[in-house]
Formats: structure tokens, C-alpha cells, sequence
């Protein structure tokens, strides 16, 4: 039979999870709570497929520690202009591609709807997330979370995290 | 533009035909432009706010007459104002927010301030940095304000103008629709919260809908079944001097079950199998000594103010073109309200807005309309219940104040247009 | 290690599992089933995040009955008027955010897609629920569910259940 | 207490999984591999709510073994012409309406959004999934899967799997 083992069933919710709780702290603007989520020495990086189908590497966004995620945050609350928005994060279900130690890496689709001022939802982004998420601390935490979006015409602009 | 005389039928006296109106108002950008241009910027008064919107020094609201992006603005001296938001620099939005609270307006583009009046207070650079750049010499802060408009407010309501010559806003209002006002202004009022509802349909439609006590009980249900307005309820469809405004008024102690079945004899809308399971929907207070239970105060172009059995709520229009409108319901109850009273009001809420068991067939009515005269150059709709003329009537079964609601726009747009 | 626990496992199922059902009965237009889903003496708003982030308590809708659930079917089938359309609830995963007895409080992203007659979708309305969940029972069931909404700015109407 | 049981999850957890994987490779542009998901003797099918709801049997893709499935794949590569685009599934949870023996029966809401050339994302087409999933095997599979959507105005053309 090819049910799934206890085992599986709790990497594939640990990896669900921290991506729910990925998508609340954004959509709730807890913005502040969220470099948490990944670790020290990580990766995190929003990549057009565009650019990512030709193995060319320039990505929207492109941080390699946590510091540089805080740095985003306080960027955005401090210095950066832009049209009063909200973000909704659908995401579809998370799928485990492998396991190394106490590495996970995951997949998962997702859809980014803004609303703006006006009150109307639009997309504005989708892709797919391929995430590294350790497992050994308390709570699992994304080693490296890699966004790469078909939406390679972005509207108007990127401020918050995807 | 070209402009001709026409002498259709609709231009003529309605003696004996009733009103006709030319389906192509709704349907052509050339009558929406000209309506920006001779009502929202015209002689009229539009809606922009409650003061209770606005209660604190610096406390703004961005708004909209017609389709023009205005804040609405408290100063600190208590006065409220009304700006169009758009820098004087080069034309940015100077509010980005929906609301909130500020010392000043100032513009994020390239940082020109004005105070909460719109008069402009600071321009970064304006001599230059180091003897160079800055404005030129013969430039006057005073002449680069936000454009202000005439600002004045009735029984705790909004107005504001772009004309310098028309009347005061009482006046415009007339002594009836300002009784109406101040009797359900009559204290101090609470913001309970705002609804939006986005219709796809031309904002006169609405006009019209809300100016009509013959539609309310076959379209809605719940208002007959429940005898919540019935058009054999007591009441009277009255205007203004100006035929401008529209107030329907019912009492649903006046209801006649019996008589009323016979009336609506196989009616849609009057189900006597319909039930609720949990009544407590439509329990609610007598609150006005003069027993009304159903206000729909219609007032040109852009407001409605509303008494339903205890809601209360004034809906703003905001243009989007010729087919498309957004109805803003701002919702209130009174600061005296007890917990009681509180909880009726946000339960009857229910009743009323986009998600109204009473309210929410009013979208589709002007959308079925508008699907319908897709296209359409010539023909006209027909309005003749009650006679055919803009009277007042100490009945219910009228159109009267629909045909008002038209001579007056006949006046300011006219139906006279090219087919673009 | 940060694995969830089998009971962690189970909370976190069967409040998606009633979500899933609760968007089911609406997309599939049961929705003469639907306030069964809801306890006898519960709790259901729609309320904007526009009312909602003001503390501002108005709601489009607002039910504290099973009763009351009722009635609002029974509205819809026979009294109102509203253009024939269809939902689609789109859910992201659901994700439990603490738990009391036997009440799961819980959150859950969801996108509902409107279809109408001319035959294209488009997103009518975004946002999350915040629910709680008695488990206590043969099926879980709604104590209090609200969504609440980013597009402030409803389509022509709102009849169906969000 | 209504909390599911082992088994129980890993019927979900199965049912899910293959769907999320299913989207993958379609998303992924792996279509030479979804076949595979397939039982031999399986039934595919692509139909329009507007004649599934008639009981009309008419459907925009109906497949009735694998090897029709590898043929629709052959062509999409060799023969169609079609403008460039992606799809992205966004899948709500799946939910386990009954089984039969191994036999699982599921329904899954989906939507499939598309990206153009343009670099814009918009809904493409929404529905529901209703699958019979053989779990019997290493891995689970299709026995059957019914897209029924919304969407009857289709945009273009549909050439890849829904």
C-alpha cells in the first residue's frame, strides 16, 4: 500500500505549516515577526521564472541573512513609498520532494492577491515556492525559500515580501 | 462637440405621454463628461462626509465628487474643509490613505505642504541649494494652493461645492430636505462602519431607483412580506421646490394585513409561507415620536440618507464612468445608544448594504437595465405611474419625483447629444 | 526536534477538513446543509478589514443563531433577486493558532471566484477566516466563524455565504 | 471526540498528495510524466459545470486509457500551435468523500491561473476535481479524474491537462 508513513505525514505538516504561518505574518503585516522564520545564515530570494528558466540569476529580491530580511522590514516601514496595499496569500498544498537529515526540501504554488485603496483584488503575483526548511530546532525554519514567479510583469512595484 | 435641438418626444411637455427618457444618458461617455463638468463641477452641492467622519483636529477622509479625488479635512480651529487632491506642483495625489490624521497635507512626489485649509506652506528648495536651482523670483506660495471648494455642513452632514455662485447648501437643500436631515441628525452620531458596493451601471439609474416607492414592494420581498414598507402603507413621495430631491416616507403602523393581501393579491413578493427561524432580526425601537419606520431621503446628485427601521446610514455615490458606480453606505447610530440599542442596529444591518436581505436587489435592478440597452441610440424607458408628472403625492404609487429628478437634469445636461 | 504530534495533526485536520466542507456545501449550492455546520448558538460575520482594523464591529453579515444561518438561505431562495452566479472557494492551508478544551481556534487564507452567466471568473472576494471549532463532537463544528475581508469593495452583491 | 483517525489522515494525506503532484508536473511543464499518475484503464475528463449540471455528457477533454493521455501530451508538443504560456494550479485542501475498499473518492477546488508572454497572471479557469484514487499500489494513482469547471467561456484555447 502506498499510505503515507507517520513520519512523512509529520515532514510534509511541518513544512505546510511554516509556510501558513509564512503567509500570516505577511498578510497581517506582523512583517517584524517574520525574518524569524528563517534562519541565521539563509536565503531568500524572489526570482522571475523568466530569469530563473534560463538559469540566469538576477532576482527581484535577493537577501543572504537573516540581517538583510530585517533590513527589508525596516526599509519598507521607514523609507519606502507606496501605494497603501494588502496582500492575500493563497497557497496550494505543500509537497516534500526529499529529505536530507533534518533537511526538507518542499514545493509549493502559491498566489499573491493585492488589494489596493480602491477595495478591488487583483493578482499580483504567483509562482512557486521551493524551500530548504530545517527541522531539528523547536519550530521548523527556512533555510533557503526561493519564490519564483510567472508574473514577470510586476505591477507597479514590490515592497512587501512574497 | 456639435449640439442639436432636438424636439423628440421626450423633449416635450409630458401632459399626456408621462416622461421619456433616452436610454443613451446611460450608455454614452459624452453625457457622463458633460455631468462631471454641469453638476459634480456645477451649480449643485455634493455629499463628501460626516463631521462624526472627521471628529479630531487633522483627522482627513479622501473622498470623491463625481469622479474627482477630494480630502475632506478638520483644521485646528474646528472648521472642515473640502480640497481636491492633487498637488499644485505637478498633480500628484497629495492623500494616498482612506483616512486618518495629520498636521498637514503634504505630498510625498516632492514634498510641497499645505495646511489643512490647502493653502500651500512649504516648497523644499524654493531658493535653491547654494545659489542654485529654486524656484523662480516673481513665484507666489499663495497662488499654488490645493483648489478649495465651498465647504458647508447641515445637521452634521458634508457638502461641498466647485461653484462660487450657486446658493448656500440650505438653500439648495431646500426646508425639506433640511427637516429631514436635522430630524435624523437630531443628536450626536456614532460611526458604526462603512460598506462599498460597486455597481455596473450608470449612477442614474440609482438616482432613479432611489426616488421610486413604486419598485420597493415588488422588487423586495422582505420589505412586503414583513410589511417593513408596503405601498399601501401611509406615506407620501414629496420634493423640493427644485423637484431636485425626493423624500419617501412610510408608517408601517398603517399596515392592513387583510387588506393588503387583496391588494397584492398573487404578488412575488407577498409570501405569507415566508418565516423566520430567529425573529430577533426585525425586533427593534420605536425611535421617532412621528411613528415613520422607512425614510429614503434621495438628495441630488449624490446622497442618500436613510431611516430603516433602526439603521440608519447615508450612501454616497462615486462616479466611474458612465457604467460603473460605487455606493459608499456609511452606517451610525447615536452616541447615547445603549448596548442594547447598539446590537439592533448592527443585527438590522443585516437588513440593508450589499449583503441586505432588503437592500441588495437594488444592484441587480440597475444592472438588468443596463445589460439590456447595450447599444441601444434611440429608444427610451417610460415614466408615467402616478400621472406622468413631477408632482407630489400623499401616496406611494407614484414616479413623480423620478420625472423631478430628469427635468432637472434636462436643465443642466440635456438629453440632446450626437450619438458619439 | 520541531515535528508536530499525531493530536497536533488531527486538531490541524479536522479544522481544514471542516473549512474544506464548509466551502464544498456553498461551491456545490448544498447550502441547505450548510448552518449545520455551525453550532446551534453561534457566531458568523462577514465583516470588511476596512471595519474590522477600525474596531469598527459593522458587518455585511451577522449572525448570532443557527436560526439566523437559516433564514439567510432561506432569503436567498426565496426572496432575493440577484444574478445567477456560482462561488469558488479557494482555501490555503488552515492553520491552528491555539486551543482551549475543546475549542480550536484557527486561521485560514481564502480566495472565493466568482462565475458568472458570460461564462468568466473573476476573484470577488479575498481574505482569511478566524474560527472557532468545537472537536468535542461526533464532527466538528463552528462555535464562531468570520471572514474577514480585504475587497471592501463588493460586487454588485452579497447573497451566498462567504 | 470527532478527531480523525490515523488511517484517516492518510487517506487525505494520499489524495492530496497525488493532486499536488499532478498540479506539479503540469505547472513544471513535465507533461511527458503525468501520464504516469494514471491507472491504465483510467478515465480523464475535462468538462464544463454549465453541462455536467444538464447531465450532459459533453466534455472539452475526455480521455479514456493512459495511452490517450500520452497522445494528448505528443501533440501538445509536436502539433499544436498555441501561444507560449504557464499555468499554475492553486489547489484548495482536498477532502476524502468516501472509500471503497482502496479505492479513495475525493474533491479538490482548483483554480488555474496563466501567464502569458505578457509577464500578466490572470484566472485561466476554476472548478473542482472530483477523483477516484487508487491507493493500492506504491504510489497512489488516477483512477478517474473528473475536472469540472466553472469557467465555460475558455480562454483561447485549453491544450494542456486542467
Amino acid at each position: 500500500m502506498g499510505l503515507p508513513t507517520l513520519e512523512q505525514m509529520q515532514l510534509q505538516h511541518a513544512a505546510a505549516q511554516v509556510n501558513a504561518l509564512h503567509a500570516e505574518l505577511i498578510d497581517d503585516d506582523r512583517l517584524e515577526e517574520w525574518p524569524d522564520l528563517f534562519e541565521e545564515n539563509c536565503r531568500y530570494s524572489v526570482i522571475s521564472a523568466e530569469n530563473h528558466n534560463r538559469s540566469l540569476n538576477l532576482a527581484a529580491v535577493f537577501c543572504d541573512s537573516r540581517g538583510m530580511l530585517v533590513d527589508r522590514i525596516v526599509s519598507l516601514r521607514r523609507a519606502n513609498i507606496f501605494p497603501a496595499h494588502s496582500y492575500r496569500h493563497i497557497l496550494g498544498p505543500t509537497r516534500v520532494k526529499s529529505t536530507s537529515g533534518q533537511i526538507v526540501t518542499a514545493q509549493t504554488n502559491y498566489v499573491v492577491l493585492m488589494t489596493r485603496n480602491d477595495g478591488q483584488t487583483s493578482i499580483y503575483n504567483s509562482g512557486k515556492y521551493v524551500d530548504e526548511i530545517d527541522v531539528s530546532g523547536a519550530a521548523p525554519r527556512f533555510l533557503s525559500k526561493t519564490a519564483i514567479f510567472d508574473t514577470h510583469l510586476i505591477d507597479t512595484m514590490m515592497v512587501r515580501p512574497i | 462637440m456639435s449640439i442639436r435641438q432636438q424636439t423628440d418626444a421626450f423633449d416635450q411637455a409630458p401632459s399626456t405621454a408621462g416622461c421619456r427618457v433616452p436610454y443613451r444618458v446611460f450608455t454614452d461617455r459624452q453625457y457622463y463628461d458633460r455631468e462631471q463638468e454641469n453638476i459634480f463641477k456645477g451649480n449643485c452641492w455634493s455629499f463628501v462626509g460626516l463631521e462624526a467622519e472627521v471628529p479630531q483636529a487633522g483627522d482627513f477622509k479622501s473622498t470623491f465628487v463625481g469622479e474627482t479625488p477630494v480630502i475632506l479635512t478638520r483644521d485646528s480651529d474646528g472648521s472642515l474643509h473640502v480640497v481636491v487632491n492633487r498637488c499644485a506642483h505637478r498633480g500628484a495625489l497629495v492623500c494616498r490613505e482612506m483616512r486618518g490624521n495629520r498636521a498637514s497635507l503634504e505630498c510625498v512626489y516632492h514634498q510641497w505642504a499645505y495646511d489643512l485649509k490647502g493653502d500651500l506652506i512649504g516648497v523644499p528648495f524654493r531658493r535653491g541649494l547654494k545659489g542654485q536651482g529654486g524656484m523662480p523670483g516673481d513665484f507666489d506660495m499663495s497662488q499654488h494652493n490645493l483648489r478649495q471648494l465651498r465647504t458647508e455642513t447641515v445637521g452634521g452632514l458634508v457638502f461641498a461645492s466647485f461653484s462660487e455662485t450657486v446658493e448656500s447648501c440650505r438653500d439648495f437643500l431646500g426646508p425639506i430636505v433640511v427637516e429631514q436631515i436635522e430630524r435624523i441628525m437630531c443628536k450626536p452620531i456614532t460611526v458604526l462602519g462603512d460598506q462599498r458596493q460597486r455597481i455596473r451601471g450608470n449612477w442614474k439609474l440609482y438616482a432613479e431607483n432611489t426616488r421610486d416607492p413604486y419598485h420597493a414592494s415588488l422588487l423586495h420581498l422582505f420589505h412586503n412580506t414583513f410589511g417593513l414598507y408596503r405601498s399601501t402603507q401611509t406615506g407620501e413621495a414629496l420634493m423640493d421646490a427644485n423637484k431636485r430631491h425626493s423624500l419617501l416616507y412610510s408608517i408601517a403602523a398603517s399596515n392592513d394585513d387583510a387588506a393588503d393581501k387583496q391588494a397584492y393579491g398573487d404578488s412575488r413578493t407577498f409570501d405569507t409561507e415566508f418565516k423566520l427561524q430567529d425573529m430577533s432580526l426585525l425586533k427593534g425601537r420605536q425611535e421617532f415620536a412621528d411613528n415613520v419606520t422607512l425614510v429614503i431621503l434621495a438628495v441630488y446628485p449624490n446622497l442618500v440618507l436613510q431611516q430603516i427601521q433602526n439603521t440608519l446610514a447615508v450612501r454616497q455615490t462615486v462616479t466611474y464612468g458612465p457604467d460603473e458606480f460605487e455606493l459608499v453606505w456609511t452606517h451610525f447610530g447615536y452616541q447615547d445608544d445603549d448596548a442594547e440599542m447598539q446590537a439592533i442596529r448592527l443585527k438590522q444591518a443585516n437588513l440593508i448594504g450589499p449583503a441586505g436581505l432588503i437592500s441588495m436587489e437594488d444592484g441587480e435592478a440597475v444592472e438588468i437595465v443596463q445589460d439590456a440597452i447595450v447599444g441601444e441610440a434611440s429608444a427610451t424607458s417610460y415614466i408615467a405611474m402616478g400621472g406622468g408628472r413631477a408632482e407630489d403625492a400623499d401616496h406611494l404609487v407614484t414616479e413623480g419625483a423620478i420625472i423631478g429628478f430628469w427635468d432637472n437634469y434636462r436643465e443642466m445636461v440635456g438629453f440632446d447629444l450626437e450619438p458619439a
